[in-house]
């Protein structure tokens, strides 16, 4: 996807050297609060304002994740898989280990699961150099089947566990795992865009072939990547666990689809090399704000289905930048 | 010191390379010059390790050493400043510069941004570049992107003790003057900390920076001398050999054009690419467009045959007002198009002979009942007999045929769906010489039978060689219209005049 | 190049369909009272819907994109047959063919004329199909009455012991065979998904058959929509549901690469079947439910494994 | 031309190796093959075992089949209709119909087609939850043994009730909606709204869907708390994963306990809940006895014990009883059901009737 051939000469004036085109789901985000804040009962409210934030805290961190994935020019469709199988050993750890100690073995054991499974699928990826569309795919069935078989199907309760203090426990008015998840997009962000791993990631999504050429250890990072990817999705678990006090594998339901799409609707582009963890941020809160803007409105439940669908068309044709666009596949 | 001995390289049965030798001392500028397809690119692709030679071997400070990659070549001091573009266009300059070795940058972890900033600006500074950093190298221009790719060369400096080797690959191709000028005064300011191979079609920038020159005709060396004892003129008789080969393009077979306009194109133009362009194109007529890159002729024929829209200017075929919006309305009009890049544009690679020639017409293929595989295996056979192409069965994929073969498979599709003005770009690049002079047959029979034709050639002798007519082009304007009939062909050098 | 030594073109041609006889064999072997001709008939007969959907997706996977939304339009035409049954009678199924056709257009033109890569205008566009089925169904299952089945007899009925509903399925399979293998539309979607860019220089108009493929996924989406529906007398908004997996899988098994330019409803007729005989497999085998899941997730994966075409493949995205 | 160079040999070798596990894995697998013997084999065919109320479900099914010694298997639907159907005509067909099925269809109309199968195979087949209204055991003497439902517009009335009660019969109730399609969604819906008619001065402020899943139920609990805020006096939940879900979220805002809710399926996180005085109330249909008596009941038809054509109507078609859970009784429910596993009496065929199932 090469740039468009000599578009060098930006218009005159500072307003114009601000790339409308990144900025798009900014505005699409602003528009949505401003009609909403209008429309819909209370919705400009501290407090409806820290449900949005609880209620996006886990699908932020699955979306980062994925977003890792998408920048090289890939897909991970085992989100629901690894959240699945992080969950259960996540509850399964707690539950065995007593006392303070059993929350904190919990999280590292998601954390550890799902990097485990996101490592398999890089190392399945590269190794067999087959698309990774189809090896998350298979990867997503495989770690559903491990979390119904790691408790036989049943659910493991975490009620009254300390990993609950990661919903429960407010600071500044927000819960625990809002701060999580805002540090997981932080720690991102720096990875993404200050380290030699988080560079290696545009230079594989804008030109893999240049990037072979000039030794960037490509296998190695993509590896690297989807083990991160499902670090996050550990992580997401961890926070979903603590959230619903139970772990099952039904946890990690429907959750796939809302992560991509909100990574789409952010900006960051499916043909990999532009986007990034905060693009991804805005398209998380764009899709988690129309929900509850949808509900605040009282909207018939099957309408909700149809306006998600538009709006994702709407926001990824206004920020495609087509111009430079090569093969839609 | 880099040394060459006895290169040599061969795609499948072409032979690119027979057996070359060069010399580049320290501090000097070796110029490289030689037409189209004389193995210049392949010789720096074996230097820079991004291709690797099937005999000879090359040394190092006296060291024989192997390129097995670029990183094996830059580790040696070797870069390479590629002619199309090397930079990853959603990073940024400073990121582009140090690619692959960001490693020094890195502090607790974290790429330290505004050392490698300064480093960047620092390197910037020795091409006298100055663009900030941190903008995406999508958003330059050819020449800024130009210029980054030296200094990405010469960033090699910091890393390798011993003096670089920079291979500059048509450098100036896309360069105004004043950004010329800049380049050789970058050049002859460096040749203390490196040595220099000049590659360029523009015989005069040559001689005028280099110290000695080493020419190459068909694959082989054939002559090296002081760039102060040469001229333009003696120069480009080296590169062409004897005199241009009349019977080689049969010229002999060039009957004049039949009188009907095939295309009429009037005050033609595309923003930043070529203005005012106007010219009429006879049936049977070969008309040839000359002009070195950058000279807008590529442009011009891809707005010809629908892949981009004109900004002004008017055309028509038959009477008719010609405006495609897409190559599918040109080929309905009757235009065919042999694409430079056969294998990504101009083949379906891996469908068979047979679908490929069909593709461009399915009717020829379809029976009554449906597509016929046994008609368009018929078909093939025609066309392998006719053309010659040597293909194990009419169902090989087009991916086993060599690059001459695949040629006469791009041509018999255009022939299966009747186009009556054809556009060659590049018709012989990367073809072995037999499979050259097979081409040029074809030219003339299409010519023979009406066919109107667009020639973009490798070499200007093939320009000259194949066409009636040519149109020079330089800077995206017709410089020069000059006739080409059988016996009255006009002298390279004087055509080289309008074309530089 | 060193070429990796793949399976040369005709090994993998063939390989799927050798992995089916392999499974088959095995099954028949381990389960004795299994190897009966009223079983395989059986086995059509339940592989028959998944079939004719994941025929359709063929059509969109052989060009080189993905159809999301081909469950939603399913379950939309099973919605719209129970609907209009009583009032239209055997009008109901073009009408649920047609609604299949629209459904399928308007997400090629989403996908082309907005230039929204496919992933995600299909995705979009089954969010808005599945809204429209739970309005039109009132967000519950339509029954079909005692008095309308007769007219689903041409699906769900048996003569002679065959049931209908194999030979639907064997109509789609030629109908999909011919449109891929005899028209112009078929041969241009090969070259299409194995280069874009040489089939546009070409002269071929991209973009129409795009949509038409797209249009055809609906067609193929609705007429598994009336089969799922006649099978169990009634048309639910989430009927097809959980079918897309299982038919992206069968397209993938059969053989037809994910990045298109190979394959077709053949190939994937083969990938369907083993889908099922895997699924069946492992009932019969008794295989540990919990384990059925995993089971699935590994044969998909070395499927991927043998099918992927990794000669000429620089960089697998 | 491939400039990743993978040629290490290795590769080609661990693809043979993949394949021959892909091929073998299918074969060797861990289940127990199925032996032909006069003992009929014990099916259940449920949703999933990824959810906690079909998976106790399962456990019941193990228990019974083990105390008679017959071999069991377990099908799951994954929510695929077709699935559901294919893999009891398989089990049928490997078992030549020398089985016994206890089936939760994936949706009503998937009942015909199990049902018919099942008596053309003579095998002995049970029905739970979901049918068609026309398709009656009686219809298909002895084979069509019985269907056992539970009164989702009772016990969907129940719940809400206890809720209007616990608010002093007056205030604003939010209720959260299974899969909008699902038959036992529409009737437990039904129940709610026919009680909320009885109590007019009780309105409901809102009806959203959250498909069974406590995640999605956080999230719609949370934003009923902005919109209605101090309004909403009780919450009302069509499943109990859906109840934890509200529950969870008024905790997270730390009205946990203030808010009664009461969800239906009586899992033992939601028992805990109402036992903490968290939840107003659960409707325990036993799944355990659900997953033993479904199989029980068809064992005992195929065995003689009893003929099914002679029993009345209500042992054909009947609603199971279920113990609705209130703070009262949870305590002791709690140490008899939960703390302790079920022993249970499988005999005991008709304990559970509780009034034939209403003919719509």
């Amino acid at each position: 996807m090469t740039a468009a051939a000599g578009e060098s000469a930006a218009p005159p004036g500072r307003l114009a050297r601000v790339p409308w085109r990144a900025m798009a789901p900014l505005l699409v985000l602003a528009g949505l609060c401003l009609v909403l804040g209008l429309v819909a009962p209370n919705f400009a409210t501290t407090g409806n304002f820290g449900r949005i934030a609880t209620s996006a805290a886990v699908p932020a961190v699955l979306t980062i994740g994925a977003t890792l994935v998408i920048l090289m020019g890939g897909i991970d469709l085992s989100i629901e898989g690894a959240m699945a199988v992080a969950a259960v050993a996540a509850a399964l750890v707690v539950v065995a280990v007593p006392g303070p100690w059993g929350a904190v073995a919990g999280a590292a054991a998601a954390l550890a699961t799902g990097a485990a499974l996101g490592a398999t699928s890089g190392l399945l990826h590269v190794g067999l150099r087959a698309p990774s569309f189809m090896i998350t795919l298979g990867m997503w069935f495989i770690g559903l089947g491990l979390a119904i078989w790691l408790v036989g199907g049943g659910t493991v309760s975490v009620r009254d566990s300390e990993l609950r203090s990661l919903a429960l426990v407010r600071i500044g008015g927000l819960p625990l795992s809002v701060w999580v998840a805002l540090g997981a997009v932080l720690l991102a962000w720096v990875v993404q865009s200050r380290t030699r791993f988080g560079r290696a990631l545009y230079a594989i999504g804008g030109g893999e072939d240049l990037a072979v050429q000039s030794g960037v250890p490509v296998g190695r990072v993509k590896i690297m990547a989807f083990a991160l990817a499902g670090l996050c999705y550990g992580l997401g678990a961890v926070l979903a666990v603590a959230q619903l006090g139970q772990g099952n594998a039904e946890i990690g339901e429907g959750r796939l689809f809302a992560a991509v799409s909100a990574a789409v609707v952010g900006g960051t582009s499916l043909l990999g090399g532009h986007g990034g963890v905060l693009h991804s941020l805005v398209g998380v809160i764009i899709v988690v704000v129309l929900s509850n803007g949808m509900i605040l409105l009282g909207v018939p439940p099957y309408l909700q289905q149809a306006v998600q669908g538009l709006l994702i068309i709407i926001a990824v044709a206004v920020s495609l930048d087509r111009r430079g666009q090569g093969l839609v596949k | 010191m880099l040394i060459g001995e006895n290169l040599r390289k061969s795609y499948g049965n072409v032979e690119a390379l027979r057996g070359v030798s060069l010399e580049v001392r320290p501090g000097e500028v070796v110029g490289l010059v030689g037409e189209n397809g004389a193995g210049k690119s392949t010789l720096m692709r074996l230097l820079a390790g991004t291709q690797r030679p099937t005999g000879g071997r090359i040394l190092r400070d006296g060291q024989p050493v192997t390129l097995a990659s670029p990183r094996d070549a830059n580790a040696l001091g070797i870069a390479m400043v590629f002619q199309e573009q090397s930079l990853i266009p959603n990073l940024s300059v400073a990121e582009n510069l140090f690619l692959g070795q960001d490693r020094g940058f890195v502090r607790s972890g974290l790429i330290d941004r505004r050392a490698m900033r300064e480093a960047a600006l620092r390197h910037l500074a020795k091409v006298g570049l100055d663009v900030n950093p941190g903008r995406r190298a999508g958003e330059l221009s050819f020449a800024q992107r130009q210029m980054v790719e030296l200094a990405k060369a010469l960033a090699l400096e910091d890393r390798v003790e011993r003096d670089l080797v920079i291979l500059l690959d048509e450098p100036t191709s896309v360069l105004e003057q004043a950004e010329i000028d800049l380049l050789f005064a970058r050049v002859r300011a460096l040749r203390s900390r490196a040595s220099f191979i000049f590659v360029s079609h523009r015989l005069d920038e040559v001689l005028a920076i280099s110290d000695r020159v080493y020419v190459m005709r068909d694959g082989a060396m054939v002559a090296e001398a002081q760039a102060s004892e040469m001229t333009p003129t003696e120069l480009h008789r080296m590169m062409v050999g004897r005199g241009v080969r009349t019977e080689y393009y049969l010229e002999s077979r060039q009957a004049p054009p039949r009188e009907e306009v095939a295309l009429s194109v009037r005050g033609l133009g595309k923003r930043k690419a070529f203005q005012d362009v106007s010219f009429d194109l006879h049936q049977g007529e070969v008309l040839g467009l000359a002009g070195v890159i950058g000279s807008g002729r590529e442009d011009l024929i891809r707005i010809l045959f629908g892949f981009e829209r004109p900004d002004a200017g008017r055309m028509d075929i038959g009477g008719r007002v010609y405006a495609p919006r897409s190559p599918a309305e040109a080929v309905a009009r009757g235009l065919g198009f042999v694409p430079s890049e056969r294998r990504t544009e101009g083949l379906v690679m891996t469908l068979p002979l047979g679908a490929n020639i069909t593709l461009a017409r399915i009717r020829a293929a379809m029976a009554p009942w449906g597509l016929s595989r046994r008609r368009e295996r018929a078909l093939a056979r025609e066309w392998i007999d006719r053309l010659a192409i040597r293909a194990p069965s009419p169902d090989t994929p087009c991916r086993h045929l060599s690059g001459g073969n695949q040629q006469k498979v791009v041509l018999a599709k255009w022939r299966t769906a009747g186009s009556r003005l054809l556009i060659l770009d590049h018709p012989t690049r990367g073809i072995d010489v037999g499979a050259k002079e097979e081409v040029f047959r074809l030219v003339r029979d299409l010519s023979d039978e009406g066919v109107a034709i667009l020639l973009v050639a490798d070499t200007l002798e093939e320009t000259i060689g194949l066409s009636h007519r040519m149109l020079v082009m330089r800077d995206g304007v017709v410089s020069a219209e000059l006739p080409a009939p059988a016996g009255g062909k006009p002298d390279q050098v004087r055509v080289v005049e309008h074309m530089v | 190049m060193i070429a990796l030594p793949a399976p040369g073109p005709r090994l993998r041609a063939v390989l799927p369909l050798l992995v089916l006889l392999g499974l088959i064999v095995a099954l028949a072997v381990a389960v004795p009272n299994l190897a009966s001709p009223a079983t395989l008939l059986l086995l059509l007969a339940d592989t028959a819907t998944l079939f004719v959907l994941a025929a359709g997706l063929s059509f969109v996977i052989v060009l080189g994109s993905i159809d999301l939304g081909v469950p939603a339009t399913a379950s939309l035409a099973g919605v719209v047959t129970a609907l209009l049954l009583p009032g239209w009678g055997t009008w109901a199924f073009p009408a649920a063919l047609g609604m299949g056709l629209l459904m399928g257009t308007v997400t090629g033109l989403v996908h082309v004329g907005l230039r929204v890569p496919s992933f995600i205008a299909s995705l979009a566009a089954g969010g808005v199909t599945g809204g429209l089925t739970l309005w039109l169904s009132d967000a519950q299952a339509v029954t079909i009455g005692q008095q309308d089945r007769a007219r689903l007899d041409w699906v769900a009925g048996e003569t002679v012991g065959l049931p209908h509903i194999v030979g639907v399925a064997m109509a789609a399979l030629l109908l999909g065979w011919g449109l891929q293998r005899l028209t112009p539309f078929g041969r241009f979607s090969l070259a299409i998904g194995a280069s874009e860019a040489a089939t546009t220089a070409s002269g071929v108009r991209v973009g129409r058959h795009k949509v038409l493929a797209f249009a055809l996924a609906g067609l193929f989406a609705a007429l598994a929509g009336i089969m799922l529906a006649a099978r169990l007398t009634s048309g639910s908004p989430t009927g097809a549901s959980q079918l897309l997996l299982p038919a992206i899988a069968a397209v993938i098994v059969g053989g037809t690469a994910i990045t298109g330019g190979t394959g077709g409803v053949v190939p994937t007729a083969v990938g369907a079947l083993t889908v099922s005989v895997a699924r069946l497999g492992m009932t019969f085998l008794g295989v540990d439910a919990f384990a059925q899941q995993i089971l699935f997730g590994v044969i998909l994966v070395s499927a991927v494994a043998i099918t992927t075409d990794r000669a000429s493949v620089v960089a697998t995205k | 031309m491939t400039i990743w160079q993978p040629a290490r040999p290795g590769l080609l070798r661990r693809r043979t190796l993949l394949q021959g596990m892909a091929g073998f894995a299918a074969l060797a697998a861990t289940g127990r093959p199925a032996r032909a013997q006069d003992m009929p084999t014990l099916v259940n065919s449920i949703r999933s075992l990824s959810n906690p109320y079909h998976a106790t479900w399962n456990q019941g099914g193990e228990a019974f089949a083990a105390a008679i010694g017959a071999p069991y298997v377990t099908l799951v639907t994954e929510g695929d209709s077709e699935k559901g159907i294919a893999d009891i005509r398989a089990i049928l067909q490997s078992t030549g119909g020398n089985a016994v099925i206890n089936v939760d269809p994936n949706d009503a109309p998937d009942a015909r087609p199990i049902v018919e199968a099942a008596v053309a195979a003579g095998a002995h087949v049970l029905t739970q939850w979901n049918k068609p209204a026309d398709l009656h055991p009686w219809d298909f003497n002895p084979n069509y043994v019985a269907h056992v439902s539970f009164d989702g517009v009772e016990y969907g009335g129940r719940t809400a009730q206890v809720l209007i009660d616990a608010i002093g019969g007056a205030g604003g109730i939010v209720a959260l909606g299974g899969i909008l399609s699902n038959t036992a969604a529409i009737d437990r819906r039904t129940g709610l709204d026919a009680t909320l008619a009885a109590n007019p001065n009780v309105q409901l402020l809102d009806f959203q869907v959250a498909d069974w899943q406590s995640g999605k139920a956080f999230d719609t609990t949370s934003a009923w708390l902005t919109r209605f805020g101090p309004d909403i006096k009780a919450i009302w939940a069509a499943n109990d994963d859906m109840a934890i879900g509200a529950l969870e979220a008024l905790r997270a805002e730390g009205l946990q306990g203030q808010i009664p809710i009461t969800g239906i399926d009586g899992i033992q996180t939601a028992v805990e809940a109402v036992r903490a005085g968290e939840m107003a109330a659960t409707v325990f249909w036993d799944p355990f006895w659900q997953g033993a008596m479904g199989l029980s009941i068809p064992y005992h038809a195929r065995t003689g014990t009893f003929d099914p054509a002679a029993e009345p109507p209500e042992h054909r078609e009947f609603y199971g009883a279920a113990t609705v859970v209130t703070s009262e009784n949870a305590e002791a429910f709690y140490n008899e059901h939960i703390a302790a596993t079920p022993e249970m009496d499988f005999e005991d065929l008709w304990g559970r009737v509780s009034g034939q199932i209403r003919q719509s």
